[in-house]
């Protein structure tokens, strides 16, 4: 099980916040995504995290993980 | 070292003060170098009359905290002050505060510019304007300067 | 623009607060970038107990309305205040103080800079440092950076 | 009639912050210093100001000026 969170213009694109997800390794980020969000692609300027961490979408996800989607920031 | 994430209106200056009071750094910092973000009304050619802050919290804390440690690595950096506003907000609230305190004033100056620009480039906050026509839009992206 | 020669202690937050409360710039300004230079109580290896600030008067602010002009010909200022104390001085006391109000934060960061360079450069100021082993010495020259 | 003024360290060393002098033109601050400290010689690192700016040694200097002469500043 890993939980999926998504942030601003993202978050009400989608229009949910968090959802968890049963996965079976080995799966990336971008996996995660379609897997989540099958009909829509990640736009190419999202960002992605996992366990609060920035990384890559080939990043490799583990059970426990929290995987985050996001537009670029704008704070400051 | 602090780093604080506030959801109700700050006075940076007297968070400055208070924060620089309670250092046991008399006499020994020579430079204090400070960026306080404001809010403008205006943004984009366009007339703004209130904002929404939206953090991811943790990540947030985790990600200026990373930031932090890297400035202590590059520059001899006394102590330093970050404060973050998050929820909604009005023009001429101040939004960010960095702080830094150093024997030295390029020091304090360097490292007060690379936490603000890392801030902006790092830390998962979002902006929502609310333009004064009641259009609600999102910040796309910060300026790179 | 201000610039103030002040014979007193005085203090950095309370003149920027008091400052900027009486600019008419509200929603205008989106960053302040501000230095505080305060007095060690050591320099080249010495312990130093007091300090006295000479200075030209007439030709300081002279020279640092020329330096304030040069910074307005270069970036977009809203506004500035220039604090510099002169006179007896102790440990842990404000000596100088920059604060620049700007729409964005580069032209905030670099002409607080500038304005601070160029004040150590060329302002006629001198220090007369009493160390505690109660030598008396003059500050040679400033550091670089 | 011209103002000296210096500050300092070579206010100390000189024992005095001012003084006034007859001159007759053409004369540079170079020649105006030699004529108020015929012993003493300027040290290369002595700045020069002629009315409140910075000149160098070889600007002329005239009646009702004021001429001042100090050591590198350290404010700030």
């Amino acid at each position: 099980m890993i939980t999926l969170r998504y942030f601003a213009s993202l978050k009400e694109a989608l229009n949910r916040s968090s959802e968890q997800l049963n996965i079976v390794e080995p799966l990336t980020v971008l996996d995660v995504w379609q897997l989540a969000n099958p009909d829509l692609l990640l736009a190419e300027n999202m960002l992605t995290a996992v366990n609060m961490d920035y990384v890559p979408r080939t990043h490799f996800v583990h059970n426990g993980d929290e995987v985050a989607f996001f537009p670029p920031v704008t704070g400051g | 070292m602090t780093i604080k994430i506030c959801d109700f209106l700050f006075e940076p200056f007297a968070e400055i003060q208070n924060y620089q009071n309670q250092l046991a750094l008399g006499g020994k910092f020579g430079a204090t170098s400070i960026f306080i973000g404001t809010m403008r009304d205006f943004n984009d050619g366009d007339d703004v009359q209130a904002m929404t802050l939206e953090h991811y919290d943790g990540m947030t804390q985790k990600q200026l905290a990373k930031i932090v440690t890297t400035a202590k690595a590059q520059w001899q950096l006394l102590d330093c002050l970050i404060v973050h506003r998050v929820g909604e907000i009005f023009p001429n609230e101040p939004i960010v505060l960095v702080a830094v305190w150093a024997a030295h004033r390029g020091e304090a100056f360097d490292a007060c510019r690379y936490l603000m620009e890392e801030l902006k480039a790092n830390a998962p906050f979002w902006k929502l304007e609310q333009l004064v026509s009641n259009e609600k839009r999102w910040v796309s992206k910060n300026s790179l300067i």
